[in-house]
């Protein structure tokens, strides 16, 4: 599973992307974003907020009990401010 | 069925270009609405805008969102642009171009792209002070939610 | 205070001249909306239509319902412009142009102004048909009637 | 008091303005609009349905009961089309 990272979140983390491979159990993007937490300071600040966290599933906006099932792109970043 | 065209591009926007892609050699447009969003220079204190976005989600949400507002106005071409990359005070940052034969549908569907633009497309817009600081991530407004919100409460 | 710039002329709308004159030089515009009404061709079948006007009211009206727009809404810049005499299809009418630091106020007091123009501003549009034959007067719509009733009600 | 008349009222009337002295028991546009219809065949056509006829005194939108004691110009015109 691919997972990119945008605006202070990226910068957070460090990365603009990577991809990893979740534990099994992992079923849900709230799943996923409490278990990269755990893989680093970066990553812990840049979701220790995580209801300030967007998240889009292979394009498309999802809500944190969707499930990444199946999902090949996972994108995280803050509320957009385009336009 | 509307001419839609839209893109997500580093080079300058063009009104007038634009706008004569929506009306010239076709007189059967009566109404032209375009709205332009142009980077400030907060007081003076900004050198220029940032502007991160994330390819192929930033095209095809701004598609998305062009198609949606064709689907429940009755326009007849929708033009949606909007930059990436550095951008200085002055520059515009999106362009929205709506033709119709009946102004309100020009003016309803150019309002809806932009509020929905604002909340769903995927750009993130990073500050450049002029005394060479980065002054930090711009933050969402709640306004801008709001704003969304009521398209669905006419519906 | 906004910068109101209105007038009534028989020379071509220049929309990019237009739409500089509120945003050059000035970094604290975030949002221009503009208003195009353009003359069409009724089905191919309209050679031109002949605008008559009142002078001096029609210059009045337009003025007074900029102001009135100004007041209501916070906007920088305002320019209203409306054609006189023979102008063909493609050709634009009227260019309304407000920029805003805030979007739906741009957006706003410009469909604001379209609205009280088209049931205040003292103009009558008459059809000259292609076959040569003069096709008559435009009638008033009731819909902008409806349209301008609106704002009141907002009030 | 001077008269001004526009699109198909002119061109009814035959004329783009006029000068006239209506008698003194005129108060009103209605009554103005009535005495005027008396003064021949092109008046009477442009003015048969009042309640078509917009009115401008002085420069000022008018209803049909408004004084036109002290006006100095009075314009009768269809509903308006432009923008």
């Amino acid at each position: 599973m691919k997972l990119l990272y945008f605006a202070w979140v990226r910068e957070r983390i460090g990365l603009t992307d990577e991809t990893v491979e979740p534990p099994a159990h992992i079923g849900t993007v709230g799943d996923l974003l409490g278990w990269l937490r755990t893989r680093g300071e970066g990553y812990e600040a840049a979701l220790v907020e995580p209801e300030a966290i967007r998240v889009a599933l292979d394009h498309d906006h999802a809500e944190h009990d969707a499930s990444i099932v199946g999902i090949r792109e996972v994108a995280l970043f803050p509320p957009m401010t385009g336009g | 069925m509307a001419l839609i065209r839209t893109a997500v591009t580093d080079a300058p926007l063009d009104l007038a270009g634009e706008f004569a892609g929506v009306s010239n050699g076709r007189a059967d447009v009566g109404a032209v609405v375009t709205f332009t969003g142009l980077c400030r220079d907060e007081d003076g204190r900004l050198e220029a805008l940032e502007l991160e976005h994330y390819p192929g989600m930033a095209e095809a949400e701004i598609t998305r969102i062009a198609t949606l507002a064709a689907e429940r106005w009755d326009v007849q071409a929708l033009t949606v642009l909007h930059r990436y990359g550095k951008v200085t005070p002055g520059e515009a940052i999106v362009l929205v171009v709506a033709a119709s034969s009946h102004r309100h549908a020009a003016f309803e569907a150019a309002e809806f792209v932009m509020d929905f633009l604002k909340t769903h497309a995927p750009f993130w817009k990073k500050e450049h002070a002029l005394d060479g600081s980065t002054a930090g991530w711009v933050e969402a407004r709640i306004a801008d939610d709001e704003a969304e919100a009521r398209w669905n409460k006419d519906a």
